[in-house]
């Protein structure tokens, strides 16, 4: 028993050793080559879900304009991998610690992080929200879409395509606010501007993708006059698809999701799903990471929050509806099913 | 007569659950008719318990060895990601699969060889596990979906043999058969025998500690089995798939009488335990329920049931007192 | 050499093995940490760290009570956001706060007097009930705020999340007060090491006419009552309350203790001690990850593997110790 | 007056019933002894009068006066305290921790006063003559040192009556003569001693009083002058038993089937050699701790061995697992039927072939339901198991006797050619024990080779072919059983090198 005992725990140790190893040689390698021109500067990202592929595209940009900033702006990816805010402002306060120069944090609630960002700007360090914000934190800036808008833009299109009248469903995760405002957007964009479409039901799929497809089939079901269905997040629209194959109904509902993925991609193209909202998560990192560099090296422009340099409060990015056909252009697919590694 | 009211306990569990299940049926035949009934809508609540099915299959064993298994949701993923990164990348779906299966009976039998012979508590062990193969996933796959499948690989899931989607087939054919052998098949038939009493069994000449790695392997064997059906019915792999399935597996087989303690536990109880919260919760959502509470439902229904059967042993032994 | 292997031998039966093996790792992770991250070693970090782990390690010390007793507690995930939310609630109706907080710790001990009558009337598993508990006050925590974080707090109450006690914040004191506490009843009390035996050998503890049912409930509920008090400082911490606090915390918790040596499958094995050590092992591994640098994917592999090889480590070193002896 | 009296108890579980009708009274200063079949009622009787049960009808009257109670702590309120059939000890607390379970001395606020604890632990433990380190933790003495532990824990409360369930199936017997002085001692106290056994030379030696009962009616009570074996047995099995014994072996010349050479485990055993004949009985008598248990354990594959050989039919052999000697046709009935023996919320079928899986089932490997099922009959029937319906029932519904029955059943369908059995009449009464000694004989002449491990001396005497005799890990000698004196036997038990070579 001792000897298997020995075996297991050798294994153990090969697993662990060279990741643990490797993982803190990658900072060491790259503390070492910043000897000669200009000071390292880390710049650290923050998020609620680590994993979820939104905030990988983020962190892609992010990099990126780390890298055009020079070789001695250095980045990491941290966060919690539960859906927990204080979680979340436990990995910040461990990242304040490293004393970074600039975080870039998308808040899991509108005021848990407030202290702890309260907290990085009193040690001098630039904190720009993006995504999802905590508007009283006094963070300098805020990058991200409008969620309201971005409900109004699906509502829009799902009227569109279901020829103006008939019932439609939501799916959301309760407890997000950033879904729960797209839901809100396409719900009052639907009552005010399509009298004849009804929201009929909201379902919690718990962002899970099997998950959906259990609430969706079973929605179908129940409603079978549905005729559309919008997931405020990207989970919903492939497990909705999957319903609709195995009922049969795909040609009768109108799928309409949220972001992108490699997932949502292969519906659209295959028509299983309409379309989809999307806004441009690269971008949205690769802004904050310009917004925090900019603050935390401030210029002769008069700032409003000095000691930091100047920086526009909040920066709203746009929203736009991807179908099968905005894809039929190459170039335009390409970005979308190359996803940046992390 | 103390001896003669042991017989009649048993199936009692499962004729509360046949019971509830049928008034439930009845109820919503009236309440939503056509709706309801359609064989459409019975379809798609069995094709989406197909996973649950399987699981908690896996976790009846475990739960009959006196353990219990929380890996296997993170294990279904692992499973999962693994098949897809490999039919993605060409390799032959049928070595894909067998990948994935391989993968799941691995780790399973690597769980039973810790709690067999380390002795580490399954709780520990499992939960150990459970984090490395969710670990993993994320590593594969950075979170990103793992998508544009062949068609062959998404066939498996999708496709049909006589009318009968193959998911469906496939879990209750896994279940059937594993109700059957359990009684029956030796190897199967020693779990209740290590459960009930491991020292005994040992001494009897039952093989425990192999017994209870063959059962978690047989776990993990039926998460890869429920990768390889979810990631082909939904057409993609992801790191996130499973996410507190232990929970609902652990609940259903819980529901359907089998005792944490070990050594008790069927197979009937606990498919109809699967099939009573996927039923409440295709009710939940024919009524419009709050998608707040959707998560709660099966729990509510593992108190309601046990509590269910409690009150309704109470009654008996009044009556016959 | 016989006198040698004696002295070897005593030496090593006087000490806890399941200890020296969690210094041993600590010790390796902070010399290698401390020699690739400048921070690590710094007073920020140390205060940091503590600051991460500090709700588990209340929560842990209600645990510890609840497993030495032969039962499991799920129930902590959902009581944690739960009284953070109460809390919130009794507060923004004017309610003061030291009122507010006995209420709501009251209030939360009652969940756990619940979970532990439906576990005996039911004859549940206690995993099996706790879950069951922890999912329905997952759907009243979502239904209370609807899914946003509630902030309605006054003025004077943000103000104690950075209120200081002897130079060290209110969580810590809580934490140490606490701890010592149940250092104390555990080692004296009657009342706390009936745990022990009820854990030990409950049929033997009815026997000696230890109330086995008033133990259980005794332990649900302080297990309770430490994930309320957790979720009032993560109130007053981040001057808010949500439901979102406290998700996998169980999981969390568990592995701490079961790593500061508290036995899963025999109750009445372990101590409090041996899980403050757990948690401290836990915080230096969580900080680590992060002060490494590491890739945020890795930190999941790694906790599964420390919690394993932790285990696997005091197996060994027990094994050795019989062989030596 | 009497100290305490019982009035009309009756007691049943569901539809059972276990006590009619039963009278008694309890004398100041005075050992009483209650001895009956299993299933006669005596722990039920018992923990009725300790508070764990409450009585359907009648009254228990303390001093005169009829009380109630609800639990144990009310019931050493009242000076009345148990030792149990049952170890009651908590293996990972320390001797003093067990002994002053739920009455610690505790200071004024409630806290536990250690120091006093210890040194009350030890004085409670040298008031029965134990030398035992009061902060040694439980589990790691011996099974007769918890015993005394356990009755130090019940005396350490000062209760004016003490009542012992089978005090002394788990001590040797010098520790048994040590415990007979301090009840001698108590009962000169002035304490009232309830004693339980079912061994009727311990009885008929330390009682004042025997009661006897049968299907849970007292049949009668003796006094010292009236008690003898014959009269008591009567009383119990309501008809004489003739002969208490089998004869021995017609034939000793049978080939040897199983021998080992030079058997040892560290801090176990060492050196044992021994050798069994087909159609013989070969008894291994020690003292409790003496490693017969660990001898056999090992030879059987569940522990391993650091030394020495096996033989099988001549051959060299070694078992690496339980399973292994099952199948060469070695069989180990072991000691404790709850804990390693018998699965008990299995059913009887389950368990009579659960050491014979693999000869019930097709090559497939499935089980033959209407096989198991002739086979648990033909055993229930052969052993005379009571109710003859069982087959479906769970173990734990049937009386001890019947389950060590179940047990035999289940190691007979595996069909051994050797059986070892382990204390195979611990806690089992008269009539079963004559009937598991007319078994034992029956598989013998059948031609099987049985080893029969026990610590009762005539049970030893009366049955065995052949004994041989252990002491602290080593054998100290071998006697033909014909013509053999208790003194002889425990003379090579304590002369050590008498027997070594």
């Amino acid at each position: 028993m001792i000897k298997k005992m020995c075996v297991i725990f050798a294994v153990f140790l090969a697993i662990a050793t060279p990741v643990f190893a490797g993982g803190s040689g990658e900072s060491a390698a790259s503390s070492d080559g910043t000897s000669a021109v200009k000071e390292n500067e880390l710049y650290s990202m923050v998020v609620f879900t680590k994993g979820a592929e939104y905030f990988n595209w983020c962190y892609a940009g992010m990099r990126d304009a780390a890298a055009i900033l020079g070789d001695h702006v250095q980045t990491e990816l941290q966060g919690p991998a539960e859906w927990d805010a204080s979680l979340e402002a436990r990995t910040l306060e461990q990242v304040i610690v490293k004393q970074p120069k600039g975080i870039l944090v998308a808040s899991a609630d509108e005021t848990t992080l407030n202290s702890s960002i309260g907290k990085a700007l009193s040690q001098n360090i630039a904190v720009i929200g993006f995504d999802s914000d905590a508007p009283e934190s006094g963070r300098l800036s805020y990058v991200g879409t409008n969620n309201y808008d971005f409900g109004a833009a699906a509502a829009q299109f799902m009227v569109e395509q279901i020829g103006g009248s008939g019932e439609v469903a939501v799916v959301i995760v309760p407890g997000n606010i950033a879904q729960e405002e797209r839901a809100a957007g396409f719900k009052d964009w639907i009552s005010e501007n399509a009298p004849d479409v009804k929201v009929v039901s909201e379902l919690n799929d718990e962002g899970d993708v099997a998950k959906s497809e259990t609430v969706c089939a079973a929605l179908f079901q129940a409603n079978p006059n549905i005729k559309g269905i919008f997931s405020t997040h990207g989970y919903g629209a492939p497990g909705a698809a999957a319903a609709a194959r195995t009922l049969g109904i795909l040609d009768k509902i109108v799928i309409v999701g949220s972001d992108y993925s490699s997932a949502v991609i292969e519906l659209l193209l295959s028509g299983d799903i309409e379309g989809s909202v999307v806004d441009d998560p690269y971008l949205i990192g690769f802004e904050s990471m310009m917004l925090a560099y900019q603050a935390a090296h401030p210029t002769s422009v008069p700032s409003a929050n000095p000691p930091f340099g100047h920086v526009p409060p909040i920066i709203y990015g746009g929203c736009s509806v991807i179908t099968g056909e905005t894809l039929s252009d190459p170039a335009v697919l390409a970005k979308y099913q190359n996803p940046p590694a992390v | 007569m103390k001896l003669s009211r042991f017989k009649l306990k048993i199936g009692n569990r499962e004729l509360t659950l046949i019971i509830t299940i049928a008034l439930i049926y009845v109820f919503m035949c009236f309440a939503k008719g056509e709706l309801f009934y359609a064989r459409s809508n019975i379809e798609a609540i069995f094709s989406n318990l197909s996973y649950d099915l399987l699981l908690a299959c896996g976790m009846t064993f475990v739960i009959i060895l006196g353990g219990v298994d929380l890996s296997v949701g993170a294990v279904l993923a692992l499973s999962g990601i693994i098949a897809t990164l490999m039919a993605q990348s060409g390799i032959p779906t049928g070595v894909a699969v067998l990948a994935a299966l391989a993968f799941g009976l691995a780790i399973g039998c690597f769980n039973g060889l810790l709690i067999a012979k380390v002795h580490v508590a399954p709780f520990v062990a499992t939960l150990g596990s459970m984090s490395i193969c969710r670990g993993m996933c994320y590593v594969l796959t950075s979170g990103y979906f793992v998508a544009n499948l062949p068609e062959a690989y998404l066939n498996i899931a999708r496709g049909s043999f006589l009318f009968i989607p193959n998911k469906i087939l496939i879990s209750v054919l896994i279940m059937v058969a594993l109700a059957i052998l359990s009684v029956n098949f030796r190897p199967l038939k020693s779990m209740y025998y290590v459960g009930a009493n491991g020292r005994a069994a040992f001494l009897s000449g039952i093989s425990s500690d192999l017994v209870k790695i063959i059962g978690y392997g047989i776990s993990g064997l039926m998460a890869g089995i429920a990768a390889v059906l979810m990631t082909g019915s939904l057409g993609m792999g992801h790191a996130s798939y499973g996410l507190s399935f232990e929970m609902k597996a652990i609940s259903a087989a819980v529901i359907g009488g089998a005792n944490m303690a070990g050594g008790e536990g069927s197979f009937l109880g606990t498919a109809l335990g699967v099939i009573l919260v996927a039923l409440v919760n295709n009710v939940f959502i024919m009524f419009n329920g709050s998608p707040n509470w959707s998560g709660a439902i099966s729990g509510i229904m593992l108190i309601v049931a046990v509590a269910i059967d409690v009150i309704r042993n109470k009654i008996r032994e009044r009556r016959t007192a | 050499m016989k006198i040698k292997n004696k002295t070897v031998a005593a030496f090593i039966g006087r000490v806890n093995l399941n200890y020296a093996t969690l210094f041993l790792i600590m010790i390796i992770i902070v010399a290698v940490m401390s020699s690739r991250a400048p921070y690590f070693l710094s007073a920020a970090n140390f205060a940091v760290m503590v600051n991460t782990f500090i709700m588990e390690a209340i929560m842990a010390l209600g645990m510890t009570l609840v497993i030495l007793s032969g039962g499991i507690d799920l129930t902590v995930t959902g009581i944690l956001p739960f009284s953070s939310i109460l809390l919130a609630l009794l507060m923004g109706s004017g309610m003061p706060f030291m009122p507010a907080a006995v209420l709501v710790v009251l209030g939360c001990s009652l969940i756990g007097f619940v979970t532990n009558f439906l576990r005996k009337t039911l004859s549940l598993h206690p995993m099996v009930v706790t879950m069951a508990i922890a999912a329905i006050l997952k759907g009243v925590n979502l239904t209370i705020t609807g899914g946003s974080a509630m902030s309605g707090f006054p003025d004077s109450f943000k103000a104690m999340a950075t209120m200081t006690v002897l130079g060290m914040p209110l969580s810590w004191v809580v934490y140490i007060v606490l701890a010592a506490f149940f250092i104390i009843m555990t080692k004296f009390n009657r009342n706390f090491i009936k745990v022990y035996f009820v854990g030990g050998n409950p049929e033997a503890a009815k026997l000696s006419g230890i109330k086995t049912e008033r133990v259980y409930m005794m332990v649900y509920m302080i297990s309770a009552a430490l994930a309320a008090i957790a979720g009032i400082l993560t109130a007053i911490t981040y001057s808010s309350a949500s439901y979102s606090y406290g998700t996998n915390a169980d999981m969390r918790v568990i592995t701490t203790v079961a790593i500061g040596g508290t036995s899963l499958t025999h109750g009445g094995k372990g101590s409090i001690v041996g899980t403050m050590l757990g948690t401290l092992f836990m915080a230096v591994i969580y900080d680590a990850f992060i002060m490494s640098g590491l890739s945020t994917y890795y930190q999941d592999v790694m906790t599964g593997v420390f919690l394993i090889a932790a285990v696997l480590l005091s197996e060994f070193f027990r094994y050795l110790k019989e062989k030596v002896q | 007056m009497s100290v305490l009296e019982l009035k009309n108890i009756t007691k049943s579980f569901g539809a059972n019933k276990v006590l009619t009708d039963v009278n008694m009274q309890f004398e100041k200063g005075e050992i009483h002894s209650i001895i009956g079949e299993n299933g006669a009622g005596k722990s039920t009787l018992m923990k009725i009068i300790g508070g764990i049960y409450r009585a359907d009808s009648g009254e228990v009257i303390l001093d005169g006066k009829p009380i109630v109670m609800h639990s144990p702590i009310e019931a050493y309120a009242h000076g009345i305290g148990i030792v149990h059939q049952e170890l009651s000890i908590v293996g990972n607390m320390t001797v003093a921790q067990n002994v002053f379970v739920n009455c610690e001395p505790v200071y004024k606020a409630g806290f536990i006063n250690w120091k006093k604890m210890n040194s009350d632990a030890k004085a409670a433990l040298a008031e029965v003559g134990a030398d035992i380190d009061p902060t040694e933790i439980a589990g790691n003495l011996s099974v007769g040192m918890q015993q005394i532990v356990e009755i130090a824990k019940v005396i350490a409360k000062k209760v004016r009556i003490l009542i012992l369930d089978e005090p002394t199936s788990a001590l040797s017997d010098k520790e048994a003569d040590r415990l007979f002085e301090i009840l001698d001692d108590l009962k000169k106290k002035g304490v009232s001693i309830i004693f339980i056994s079912h061994k009727l030379n311990e009885i008929i030696r330390i009682s004042d009083k025997v009661s006897v009962l049968r299907d849970g009616v007292r049949t009668g009570t003796l006094t010292r002058d009236e008690m003898d074996e014959a009269t008591i047995i009567r009383m119990m099995v309501g008809r004489d038993l003739g002969r208490l014994y089998p004869p021995r072996a017609s034939s000793r010349d049978g080939q040897v089937i199983l021998s080992s050479k030079g058997l040892s485990r560290k801090n176990k055993f060492n050196n044992i050699d021994f050798s069994l004949k087909k159609g013989e009985i070969l008894g291994v008598f020690g003292l409790v701790g003496a490693g017969r248990t660990e001898v056999a354990l090992s030879v059987f594959g569940a522990d391993g061995l650091d030394e020495g050989t096996v033989y099988l039919n001549g051959e060299e052999i070694s078992f690496r697992s339980p399973s292994d000697a099952v199948a060469h046709g070695v069989c180990y009935l072991s000691e404790d039927r709850k804990i390693s023996g018998l699965f008990v919320d299995m059913e009887v079928r389950e368990n009579v072939v659960s050491a014979c899986l693999r000869s019930v089932c097709s090559r497939a490997g499935f089980l033959n339901q209407g096989m198991i099922s002739q086979i648990t009959d033909d055993y229930i029937k052969e052993l005379d198991v009571h109710p003859s319906d069982c087959s479906r029932f769970r173990i734990r519904n049937l009386s001890g006797g019947n389950q060590q029955k179940i047990l035999f059943a289940k190691w007979l369908a595996a069909k051994p050619s050797v059986l070892i059995v382990d204390e195979p009449t611990r806690g089992v009464d008269v009539g079963a024990k004559s009937m598991i000694h007319s078994i034992l004989r029956r598989l013998a002449e059948s031609g099987m080779a049985v080893m029969m491990i026990s610590s009762e001396l005539p049970e030893i005497l009366g049955v065995s072919d052949r004994v041989m005799v252990m002491s602290e890990g080593r054998k100290t000698a071998e006697f033909e059983a014909e013509g053999l004196t208790e003194e002889t036997v425990m003379n090579a038990v304590f002369s050590m090198d008498g027997g070594l070579k």
